[in-house]
């Protein structure tokens, strides 16, 4: 079961608390989860908490749902950070800037655990 | 300490009445001296040209308008580059240069002294960041009080103490030499995309008119004994037919009496202001009307605000001529409002001799050289970089020093601008000590910085000196116009107190120069009044708190504060 | 001691009104900050002292100051094509360091607007930018319009303190003097604040914008029946709102400048404020996310001609994004050393980037654990600026203020190491020139 | 006629600015000559020689008569060709950014694919890329009022996004798709997309875009102005874009 949404990330309070804060669970839970509206959540039978893998032309992560039915269906978010870095488009259009907005992607519901942010960078080393 | 002596210079020192003499000048500890002693550097002049470094009353060189320049122009940063040195930083920019560049250019030309034109009060930290940046020179700012709310509405209320006591606040807060008034009372209006149309056209609002902010700043910049007059941008630049805003302008001080030995009322960049017609079609050159009130009065005083053809970037505290420049030429427009205080507008252009418009303003511009009959009442500026940059200053040089060098510019220019201008009439020609004046000791007396030891080459004074490789007995600068240019844009020497900072165009060292403001004392109760007002102004409407607001002494490294009393 | 008019060091709204409670040197209280702002005075855990590894993989050792900074000088003037990146928290007094630092090793600058308002920058080089100080706003604003931002979650005291809520000379009846309008592509917690939200299409702002223009420029008979997600009837009825206004801003951010078209969204949206000043007056600001990456901006401007991204290798400025940002360097794997400062590319690039950067030397100055420290080699701990530590720093609307101190610690400060590094950098230079 | 033949030493990973690699530059000079002049690795000088193998055949007074063939991809070297005034490059392989930047005339063929900026503010002088082109084909740098003023480029394979930015001359022509807002801001000269391609035209004031392919986000600030036949085939005419008062026609089938 899933899904094909687009995908953007941005700030939120809480990332922001917490950008010198990184190692803490306090920035994984405000950074590490994934928005969709409920209709959408219904679609892939999530229920809030449960892990959701993302994936996009350019990687994929695994990170727990929150519902906000502010996003229209077909839109999930991912508040700036490692996580949304997985997926996020990193060619940068001619102009400098990757895609951090807007980036197709496929969202289901996922049994792996989340990884921490030292996890997510440990892969890239 | 240190000692120099100059040999054997042709010098012209306008302030001191030196005209072409040929002498030596004596150097010891930054300063001019009688003599020097035995163990000092000697430099032959060899007979060539030696001038007070030049000053520049009148430029736009650092701050906030500046720097959005610079960022809205990336092409214009690609210009004139030059790698770093062990001793320079690169150099980049043409119109907006790097602030590297801006002291180094200045200094490979001879000039040691520049004074920013235009500072917002809220924005001054800015506007010194970058001063203190600028190598070499010399510099000072003009603080900007035309649109302001406390200005305002002190003269509404009738209360010159009050105004006064705000003045000198302001120029603390922002660290500033004098008052500059731009378009007063339309960047008010310009807030809510208005403007004034004359001087009796009263600022919406605040009930003032743009002759009472005149007329109140003037008086009490008097009452202040502020080294410098106010320095007034006129009502409607940049419109055909403002040339009658401009000498209605120049009345409104005709009765007010300096309380220094230099005029009442500086009035900036009046090419942009001597425009004859209705509109774009009919324009013409008014310099005559303008010259022939220079000729008759005394107390005031004009720079020209020359056009120089190719590259500009115009940038003024007038944010709705800069509006009307970019809709008109489908410009790029920056515009810069700040809060309570003014306005400024940033747009690039390109002056085209094919354009009979910039050819009347190129026309103008040495026209007002030209028909003023005394040179110190005309500073040569070309209000860097809205006519063109300061680069181009020995070009003009040697356009008011020969008609062939300007009938070798008029062969490039559209017919129609002769139809409306006169100066392939004019047959004046300057000499050394004419050009000694209106690019050094007029700028100096103007700006009331010659006790500060600039602008000329006295006992006491600042040892800024400038060598040319020219040697005025030998040189017909009517004829041999290109090589004076030559020389005028690289000197041979730039002394800056009493250290060779280039050679031969090149810089040999990068001493930081020092920054000159203004602090008075008003001891009445207008300050009181003033204060009340501020605090009210800083809790309601400013966005910054009043305890962050004026610019820290770490701001202004090595300053030289003048004081003065209001009386 | 309670120390007034504090400056927040985090967002772009650089609020001068904290009131900081410090006893023994400790912040305990923080007053009229928001919640970003206070947690960020308040502090979190340090890197004690400075670290080092040659195996990214391995585990870092304690080492000296000189050490750390030896070695950082080491990769930096061997290196061919060095990039310095970060800048955006710290004062300007260290970014001209920055610069200077550039130059000594033929090094790429580069700030954190290259993944947030680099492409403000480009539009800026189209069309211009006709803006103001936020007390402007504040005094006289009628229409507000905040299209791709979200100031309720990333600048919280801006629409309190500068742009909805606040009362202003004009404005005089605060929320109620003005109209605010909401562009996104999801309804956010601003859009629930607002009195019209217009949702569009992911990646059409575009095309929205362009509507606008028409609309506004009476051209309007050739927009289609719905641009980008959006009714025409609406955008008409936009239009008419932003044209009647007496003073309408727009505060944009980074939906614009991440969506498809980037760069060009800025362009479009600055344009249709420069034609809107037809009607009222109209101003445009770029809602900017560091407290001082503006500053940066200014700095860099000043001291190279150019906003950021400058390439210094040929020993003058070379500016080109899309060419020079770090991004754009990174995932053409040029780079062979990288310098982090004040600012996280670690947790702010896209993955693929960062994987380049796990293949060379990376050095990183900060204050915190950060998930560029995660990526590096060598790390120097400073002095939090704005806290720790005095300096200038340039609000979003380009007003530059003086940062407070408001305790004492021992780190060295960011501009203390830089000097270091320079000092060193030209010993080294100097030696084999 | 002389030929200069430069095969890459390695495969660059730092990019090296090649602009001294140009028919003017190496007219009349032996394979010694070449080698001396300096190319910049990142921030290090080096010397052609040490980063090609250079040899030279006959000798050539003017560019005109010189051909420079590079043997070997140079997907690291930037600016070849820059300001050539006459010659030819054949380049076998992929090339760096800004190829053929502010060229006047001679031709580059490029067999490979070409970076960003092939063609920036040419004046004159004919490109072919027989790949792919990266983006800003033909576009100007930042800030200056015009990209491409004459001559011509033909991508054989596609182009990426802002294809003849600020265009004020010349012709453009890609054979592939392109990617999105061809032809912004331009002011003059043509450009074919023989393929497809996404909002092109926009804030056009003068000007002719024909798109072959679809067109994907028109934006909505055309006129449309009918049927009309470019060389015998049947597209629909738009004017605009309308916002600016422009007249550039854009041709969609």
């Amino acid at each position: 079961m899933e899904l094909k949404v687009t995908f953007i990330s941005g700030r939120t309070v809480d990332q922001g608390c917490n950008l010198e804060n990184k190692t803490s669970k306090a920035y994984f839970e405000a950074a590490g989860y994934c928005e969709m509206n409920s209709a959408d959540a219904g679609r892939i039978s999530v229920e809030p908490g449960n892990n959701v893998k993302v994936a996009t032309d350019f990687g994929s992560v695994v990170v727990p749902l929150k519902i906000c039915e502010g996003n229209p269906d077909g839109l999930i978010f991912i508040p700036m950070g490692p996580w949304a870095n997985a997926v996020v488009d990193p060619n940068t259009s001619g102009c400098g800037m990757p895609g951090f907005k807007g980036i197709p992607a496929v969202v289901e519901p996922s049994s792996e655990e989340a990884l921490t942010m030292k996890q997510l960078m440990a892969r890239l080393k | 300490m240190s000692e120099m002596l100059i040999k054997n210079a042709t010098v012209y020192d306008p302030i001191n009445g030196v005209n072409g003499d040929l002498m030596d000048i004596a150097v010891k500890d930054g300063k001019i001296v009688d003599s020097a002693s035995g163990s000092a550097q000697v430099i032959d002049a060899g007979g060539r040209l030696v001038y007070p470094g030049g000053v520049d009353a009148h430029s736009h060189i650092a701050g906030s308008k500046v720097n959005i320049g610079r960022i809205m122009r990336p092409e214009d940063s690609r210009l004139g580059l030059k790698a770093r040195t062990k001793l320079t930083r690169a150099y980049t920019g043409y119109t907006v240069p790097n602030v590297y560049a801006m002291g180094y250019r200045y200094a490979e030309m001879g000039y040691t002294t520049a004074f920013e034109a235009a500072i917002p009060i809220l924005k001054a930290r800015h506007t010194h960041e970058e001063l203190e940046e600028i190598p070499i020179i010399d510099k000072g700012g003009l603080t900007l009080f035309g649109s302001n709310w406390m200005v305002m509405d002190a003269i509404r209320e009738n209360d010159q103490d009050r105004l006064a006591a705000y003045v000198a606040w302001g120029l603390l807060a922002s660290r500033g030499w004098g008052v500059k008034i731009v378009n007063p009372g339309g960047g008010e209006a310009w807030g809510f995309g208005k403007n004034v149309s004359g001087l009796d056209d009263p600022v919406p609002n605040f009930e003032v008119t743009p002759r009472q902010i005149i007329r109140n700043l003037a008086e009490v910049n008097e009452k202040m004994n502020l080294p410098h007059s106010i320095h007034l941008h006129c009502n409607n630049l940049g419109k055909p037919g403002n040339y009658e805003t401009t000498l209605a302008s120049f009345d409104i001080c005709k009765d007010i009496k300096a309380s220094r030995d230099r005029q009442s009322l500086h009035v900036t960049h009046v090419q942009f202001n001597s425009w004859g017609g209705n509109h774009w079609g009919d324009m013409e050159s008014k310099s005559d009307a303008i010259a022939d009130y220079l000729n008759k009065n005394d107390f005031l005083t004009i720079d020209m605000g020359q056009l120089v053809f190719g590259s500009a970037t115009t940038m003024t505290a007038d944010g709705p001529v800069q509006y009307a420049n970019a809709r008109l030429l489908k410009a790029r427009w920056s515009n810069g409002d700040v809060e309570l205080e003014d306005t400024s507008g940033v747009t690039p252009l390109e002056y085209h001799p094919q354009s009979y418009i910039h050819g009347i303003m190129w026309a103008i511009g040495l026209e007002l050289a030209l028909l003023t009959k005394d040179p110190w009442q005309v500073l040569m500026t070309t209000d860097h970089p809205n006519g063109g940059p300061y680069v181009n200053y020995p070009m003009v040089m040697t356009m008011l020093m020969s008609k062939k060098r300007r009938e070798k510019e008029m062969a490039k220019i559209a017919e129609k601008t002769f139809e409306r201008t006169s100066i392939a009439g004019i047959d004046r020609e300057l000499d050394w000590y004419d050009i000694a004046i209106k690019t050094r000791a007029a700028h100096a007396k103007v700006l009331g910085i010659i006790e500060q030891g600039k602008g000329h080459l006295g006992v006491g004074a600042d040892a800024d000196i400038a060598i040319y490789d020219i040697k005025p007995d030998e040189t017909d600068a009517t004829v041999e116009f290109d090589k004076v240019e030559a020389a005028f844009r690289r000197s041979a020497y730039t002394i800056k107190g009493g250290e060779v900072v280039a050679r031969d165009g090149e810089i040999t060292a990068t001493p930081m120069g020092r920054t000159f403001w203004v602090r008075t004392k008003v001891d009445n109760d207008g300050y009181g009044r003033m204060m009340d007002d501020l605090k009210l102004k800083f809790k309601n409407y400013y966005s910054v708190n009043m305890a962050n607001y004026m610019v820290q002494d770490e701001y202004v490294e090595r300053p030289v504060v003048v004081d003065t009393e209001y009386k | 001691m309670i120390i007034k008019d504090v400056l927040c060091p985090f967002c772009g709204c650089l609020c001068d009104d904290l009131a900081v409670e410090v006893v023994d040197n400790k912040v305990v209280d923080v007053k009229h900050a928001c919640k970003i702002g206070a947690s960020k005075i308040r502090g979190h855990d340090r890197i004690k002292a400075p670290m080092m590894r040659d195996d990214k993989k391995g585990e870092f050792r304690e080492v000296s100051y000189d050490e750390a900074i030896n070695e950082s000088a080491k990769i930096l003037a061997n290196s061919k094509r060095p990039l310095l990146y970060g800048w955006a928290s710290g004062v300007c007094e260290m970014m001209k360091k920055g610069v200077l630092l550039t130059e000594e090793v033929g090094g790429i600058i580069d700030n954190t607007a290259s993944v947030c308002h680099g492409p403000s920058a480009l539009g800026v080089h189209e069309k211009g930018l006709p803006t103001g100080t936020l007390g402007q706003f504040a005094n006289r604003a009628d229409v507000v319009v905040f299209w791709g931002c979200n100031p309720v979650q990333a600048h919280p005291r801006h629409m309190g303190r500068y742009s909805v809520f606040t009362k202003g000379f004009f404005a005089n009846k605060g929320r109620r003097s003005r109209k605010v309008v909401v562009f996104d592509v999801r309804k956010t917690d601003t859009a629930n604040l607002a009195d019209e939200y217009v949702q569009v299409n992911p990646g059409e702002d575009y095309m929205v914008l362009s509507a606008l223009r028409a609309i506004v420029a009476e051209k309007g008979d050739v927009v289609p029946e719905t641009v980008g997600g959006v009714p025409k009837e609406k955008l008409v009825e936009v239009a008419e709102t932003m044209k009647g206004a007496q003073f309408g801003i727009v505060y944009f951010g980074m939906g614009l400048t991440q969506s498809r078209g980037k760069y060009k969204n800025i362009d479009n949206a600055v344009s249709l404020v420069t034609e809107l000043n037809a009607h009222g007056k109209h101003s445009i600001i770029p809602m900017r996310g560091h407290y001082n990456v503006t500053g940066f901006g200014q700095v860099c401007a000043w001291e190279t001609g150019f906003v950021n991204a400058v390439d210094m290798s040929r020993g003058y400025p070379y500016y080109n994004p899309g060419e020079t940002c770090s991004n754009d360097l990174l995932m053409r794997e040029e780079i062979d050393a990288a310098f982090i400062i004040a600012g996280d590319a670690g947790a702010h690039f896209p993955a693929q980037s960062i994987a380049r950067m796990g293949k060379v030397p990376v050095i990183n100055i900060d204050p915190f654990h950060s998930a560029s420290t995660e990526m590096a080699n060598i790390v120097i701990p400073t002095k939090v600026s704005g806290v720790e530590l005095e300096g200038t720093a340039y609000r979003m609307d380009g007003v530059s203020l003086r940062m407070r101190k408001l305790v004492d610690v021992d780190f060295p400060s960011d501009e203390e190491v830089l000097d270091k590094i320079i000092a060193k950098v030209q010993e080294i230079k100097g030696a084999s020139s | 006629m002389q030929t200069v033949t430069l095969v890459p030493k390695e495969q660059f990973k730092i990019s090296v600015e090649g602009e001294k690699i140009s028919p003017d530059n190496f007219a009349g000079k032996s394979a010694d000559e070449i080698g001396a002049l300096v190319a910049y690795e990142g921030n290090t000088p080096r010397p052609l020689s040490e980063l090609f193998d250079i040899k030279v055949d006959g000798r050539a007074d003017a560019a005109d008569d010189v051909k420079i063939e590079i043997n070997g991809k140079v997907p690291r070297v930037k600016r070849i060709g820059e300001g050539m005034t006459g010659g030819r490059i054949m380049i076998n392989g992929d090339v760096d950014m800004r190829c053929g930047a502010k060229m006047k005339g001679g031709i580059i063929t490029i067999k490979g694919n070409a970076d960003s900026w092939v063609g920036q503010e040419m004046t004159g002088g004919e490109i072919n890329v027989q790949g792919n082109a990266a983006f800003y084909v033909g576009a100007g740098y930042r800030g200056e009022p015009c990209g491409m003023r004459g001559g011509k480029i033909t991508v054989f394979g596609n182009a990426n996004d802002f294809v003849g930015e600020h265009m004020c001359g010349g012709e453009i022509v890609i054979k592939g798709n392109s990617g999105i807002m061809p032809g912004l801001s331009n002011k003059g000269g043509k450009i074919v997309i023989e393929g497809n391609t996404t909002m092109p035209g926009s804030e056009m004031i003068k000007g002719t875009i024909i798109v072959k392919g679809t067109v994907e986000n028109l934006i909505p600030v055309y006129q449309r102005e009918g049927i009309e036949a470019v060389d015998g085939v049947e597209f629909t005419k738009y004017v605009g874009d309308v916002v600016v008062g422009g007249k550039g026609e854009l041709f969609v089938k």
